[in-house]
């Protein structure tokens, strides 16, 4: 690794995370479908298996239970396996694996087995693909006790969380927003110290409207804020990177500044991240309120075809729109 | 009191537990048209018994036809996806023959679950390979009628659809449709997957569902040698047919680039399966000529020399080459499937791009049989929503 | 079926429910593990496979997706397939079928082929087993469009809601709470006209503080009633009895009377059912809570040794802990 | 063009599909030492080769000793249950021979993933018998230290360690210890299931992967006939072990209530396995004498004759009678078996009244090797909860 900074995209980023990640650490493994020659259908891991062999980035057969199961085994032996999974929908062969294995070993062991692990899956739409390939699924996971759920939203994020995440002594599943693979470059700096994994920050300070964000919604919320500076609407936009646990205090902070608060993602609003952190902000800020908090998500239908999937998802004008809501309330 | 190398070498007790997945196993690959275009026999499968010369001339040519615009369905679409017209196309370039040969055995009553690339088996069953390309091209996720065609959606969800499969098989048996000795009401399922859909857990528990209730089914495995990057060694160090033997049911490899042989192979199964005599395993052995999908770079895994080996076993030419030698087929009869083809060709392109998109309220739509009053007020949100934005958007 | 009334357990009224509902229709089937001869680890299907023959009443091979699987198949082809889950926490290895294939039928062929389908879980926990045997799944299928979920809390719902269930031309997932099972009678008075499946229902008129249950937590919250109207605190409590969609209208009615609630479930709080009410409670009726809602549920930890499980469920003191605390807010 | 009946009977070609699963396949239901206590030759497998007349008489006596306490241990913890001291417990009466055989055959450095019914493997890996009572009194989820006993905790849902053991079979040939030919290094893994479990997905893909990376894991199945109510017959028409062969390595039935060949099979197969061979499956041919557990009534489902007809198949009854007849024990050495077990008992029946309840505040420990804020703030908001009723609930 060079300390000198460059531009990359998220997926150069993620690519040059996971080497350095190896470099550092000889037990760590990557395994997965394509990740090996291809170097992934992203290349996210492109060039990682010439450089650490098939030992080390392993080409799995086509099974989603079987990659996370025989992972837990390498993990109790004492590697550490980042598996990917192709698509956010074809993570649910190995939800059984992930919720009642992974998520549970370390409990059950009374801390003498953990499973340090992280499962890598790009999640969200708005690329064009078919049915399966623009899921949301981190609600079902930041559920489950036992896992640790982070989603980043850009290159710098992704370089230092994916390591952040392999460095980690507990279970994380890793959300890389796929939509934002190749989109932007951000200047990557080395040498500055990273904020800690489980942590949530301020993109951007305002004191009209708190915007919750994470993954590929941070753009959204970053052009919603720019675009209402412009009406003399003044937006705190919170990156909450992780989601399990959730780090709500500099949410609360700022929502008891602004006194309204609007979150937005991908997933399906009923039971989507939205809920819980709507309904902590309640408990916590119950008299700062000045309206209730807003929800702006995927409509509660499956993710529809892609000629429609814009309509589907949450962007700039039902992010605005939110934000008026929230004012005029 | 452990002792190395204690015990017999189970290897040698066993016998080998590996062979090259190139091997064809005990039955040998089963195959009736040789990529020279030769007939040759086959000890337990024939093609064209019972059939007069005429007949036999008729079908073989009709399979050249199938194919024919099979392809023709394929390289269509293909150009589409490089215009923009289609997001994205899952070619079968190279499996034309595994797919008439399985799609013709087919009865009407017969019902078929594919995955994403069976296009050659919808256009057996009547869909309309116009339908087919509403999926690739984003306006809609299947636009046939399964209930219509017996031809299920596409799933693209790896082996899912195996289980649908053997679920259905097993009403077509409370439906009492099956060993009835009645051609016209015996029915069979046949699920499509391929060679990597054979790791997955769904298609092992269709195959112990399948021989437990001896349903009615046929699982025939494209074997194109690849799942995307992947070659067939990675998901299986023995002839995939073989698989079938550690759940009690035959399993056969068949030669899937010759027609003649699919056919007579996956009638067999089929005729089986609606005898209320249980599952069979096909193993059309075949190769992904394309890439696995439009987005796909081969080139980042495998040689194309491999490629080259493949297309001299093309399953239309050697078909061609066996009816002009025979004089099973004139000129005009190749020139009247060239011209249909390129009116179907016509039509693709020109109905492709007429597709209209959905409507964006029409993502409310279907969710239930029986709507809820949840979604009709979220659709009447985001209806209010949109008006707001009349003029402003336009 | 007879009309003159009895008192039965929850159990029992599940059977005769079952049973009935294959009297009045030739296609409806029971498959699952141990369903037959056992009649279900529970009994719930005692006698049926001899009253209605192995065709009807089908054993199934050792593997959830499987039966959730071809129980698709058996619907695609004209049948209305009742699959049992033997317990709540052997329910993932059939999500992928559940989320990805079940719930999305109807939608990916736009209506032609919607898949009418009951998948019974008996859930929740108190009954001293093991791991895996007393977890609450339903948040994770209420998050996912296309699914209809629906928990029953008392004999006389469960005759009636399965019966209901299995009409239904769509998918439900039918939770019922084990621990219910054997507890108590209730009269059965087979000539009534149940309510619709989609509704919830004030089961206690109150007007201090409004209760919301489901399942296993109805009869808690009926406790923290009575106990509390022993106080002078007097409490309406609602069964929500449909968890998707929720049928919100009496909660808000109710709560704008109240101005509090507070929701319990025994399913872990974070991303549990009471985040998504609590949301809509304080998107719907901002101005009429003195209080913000309060969630009472098992802990966000897996669930723990059997010894130790009645700490981790809500019971009366934690309800009345926080109704307390909702009223002193 | 179809027609019924066309191409020939596959059932013919492929030979027989089912076969009944009594059936011992080709290689014979490995027996060495009968139900009468009569030793038999095996053409692959024998047991004690190499070893001296007193050498084996001690390994022999070791066995009985071995079933015999695991037994002890089986009847206390269902006596425990009865009492109310244990929630419920998973009863192994009748396997005591294939538990015993399989795990004196593992080296210390092999590491075993078992169910939640190998307390004789259990015991063979030096696990204390009392720790393995928590898990079923309700106070923990496994109380050993599976790095201490290379012996995984138990898993309750069906067929998941299968996978997990395939996995720490590919960590250890990453590490270097499988087929270097040193006994003290090589090592393997067993990962045990049952009938019924053969049928979930995870346990095929196990195949899978095992198959695919030539993972030293050796698939135990004990084969007691039974998943709860649902015979063997449910989940397959074939013998089991014929499953591997579809998997494309070796799979073997051996006798499981015969220690010897469950022993010598085991060992063969561990051999293999830790010589980097690749996987192997074991079909342990036993029967579940008792009830699938505590809670479970068999009565409901099965004949008592049947089991009547398996307790003359009995694995200790057989080493003891071989033992006598061949006087390689006196009545020394039973009689302090049966005291040794007494004490046993007598331990485990103190130990498990004296197991204390874990603490409320426990169920917050360990959830993370790094707990989160969050935790901590909800442990803390539960402590203060819990205070606020000192005095009252007292
Ligand atoms: C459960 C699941 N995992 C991963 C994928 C992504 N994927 C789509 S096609 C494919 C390869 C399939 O290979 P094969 O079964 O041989 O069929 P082929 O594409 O060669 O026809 C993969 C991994 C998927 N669709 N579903
Ligand atoms: C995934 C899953 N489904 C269902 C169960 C409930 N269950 C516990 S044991 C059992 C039967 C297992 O039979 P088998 O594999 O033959 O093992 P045995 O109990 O006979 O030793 C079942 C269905 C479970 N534990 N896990
Ligand atoms: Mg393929
Ligand atoms: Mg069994």
């Amino acid at each position: 690794m060079t300390t000198t900074t460059q531009k990359v995209t998220l997926a150069k980023a993620l690519n040059m995370g996971l080497r350095k990640a190896m470099e550092d650490d000889p037990k760590v493994l990557l395994m997965g479908e394509d990740v090996g020659k291809l170097g992934g259908v992203f290349r996210i891991t492109d060039g990682l298996q010439k450089a650490f062999g098939e030992d080390r980035v392993i080409d799995s057969p086509l099974a989603e239970s079987g990659i996370v199961g025989t992972a837990i085994g390498m993990a109790l032996r004492g590697y550490k396996p980042v598996v990917e999974i192709q698509f956010d929908g074809f993570v649910y062969p190995a939800y059984d694996q992930i919720v009642c294995q992974v998520a549970k070993f370390c409990f059950r062991s009374q801390g003498k087995t953990p499973i340090p692990m992280v499962i890598r899956i790009p999640f969200g739409g708005g690329i064009g693909a078919v049915e399966h390939h623009s899921e949301s699924p981190e609600a079902q996971f930041a559920h489950t006790p036992g896992l640790k759920v982070v989603a980043c939203s850009n290159p710098v994020d992704g370089y230092w969380m994916i390591q952040q995440a392999i460095a980690a002594p507990d279970p994380v599943i890793f959300l890389e927003p796929k939509r934002q693979y190749h989109a932007d470059k951000a200047e990557l700096d080395d040498s500055v110290t990273p904020d800690p994994l489980f942590s949530s920050r301020v993109v951007r300070r305002g004191s009209d409207v708190t915007v919750l964000a994470y993954g590929p919604t941070v753009k959204t919320a970053m052009k919603a804020a720019e675009a209402a500076s412009g009406e003399g609407k003044s937006l705190e936009v919170i990156d909450l990177r992780t989601l399990s646990p959730l780090d709500m205090a500099p949410v609360f902070e700022s929502v008891r500044r602004t006194g309204r608060a609007v979150i937005t993602h991908e997933a399906h609003v009923n039971l989507g991240l939205g809920a819980e952190v709507s309904a902590r902000i309640t408990e916590e800020c119950f008299y700062s309120l000045e309206a209730p908090v807003l929800r702006v998500g995927g409509f509660d239908t499956p993710y529809p075809p892609s000629r429609i999937e814009e309509d589907y998802l949450p962007d700039l004008d039902r992010v605005m729109d939110a934000v008026d809501r929230t004012l005029d309330f | 009191v452990t002792q190395p190398g204690f015990g017999p070498d189970l290897a040698e007790v066993f016998g080998p537990a590996h062979q090259p997945s190139s091997d064809t196993g005990p039955l040998g690959l089963v195959q009736l048209l040789t990529p020279e275009g030769e007939r040759v026999e086959h000890p337990d499968f024939s093609f064209g018994d019972g059939l007069s010369h005429d007949e036999l001339a008729e079908q073989v040519r009709g399979f050249f036809r199938d194919m024919t615009l099979t392809r023709r369905i394929d390289v269509e679409a293909t150009a589409l996806q490089r215009h923009g017209e289609l997001g994205i196309w899952a070619q079968l370039l190279g499996q034309e023959a595994a797919q008439i040969g399985a799609g013709r055995a087919l009865r009407p009553q017969d019902y078929v679950f594919p995955t994403y690339r069976e296009h050659g088996v919808a256009y057996c069953k009547g869909v309309d390979p116009l339908l087919l390309l509403g999926l690739f091209r984003g306006v809609d996720q299947g636009g046939w009628d399964p209930r219509e065609n017996n031809f299920g959606l596409y799933t693209i969800v790896i082996g899912a659809q195996t289980l649908h499969a053997t679920g259905y098989a097993m009403g077509m048996q409370r439906d009492g449709v099956v060993g009835t000795g009645d051609p016209e009401r015996d029915a069979a399922v046949v699920a499509h997957f391929g060679d990597g859909a054979s790791s997955q857990g769904d298609v092992n528990e269709a195959f112990i569902f399948a021989a437990s209730y001896n349903a009615p089914v046929v699982f025939f495995c494209q074997n194109n040698q690849w799942a995307i990057s992947e070659p067939i060694e990675r998901q299986t160090g023995i002839p995939l047919y073989q698989r079938a033997l550690g759940f009690g049911f035959p399993g056969v490899r068949v030669d899937g680039n010759d027609v003649l042989a699919t056919y007579a192979v996956t009638q067999a199964a089929l005729q089986r399966a609606r005898d209320g005599q249980g599952p069979t395993l096909v193993e059309a052995y075949t190769y992904r000529m394309g890439a696995h999908t439009t987005t796909d770079d081969p080139t980042r895994y495998r040689l194309s020399d491999d490629v080259e080996r493949w297309k001299l076993k093309d399953p239309i030419a050697r078909v061609e080459v066996y009816l002009k030698r025979n004089g099973l087929a004139d000129q005009d009869f190749f020139d009247a499937v060239a011209a249909e083809a390129d009116d179907l060709g016509h039509r693709l392109r020109e109905g492709c791009k007429a597709m209209p998109d959905p409507q964006p309220m029409s993502m409310f739509d279907h969710i239930f049989a029986e709507e809820t009053e949840e979604l009709r007020l979220q659709r009447e949100g985001f209806a209010t929503y949109l008006e707001s934005f009349e003029g402003a958007r336009a």
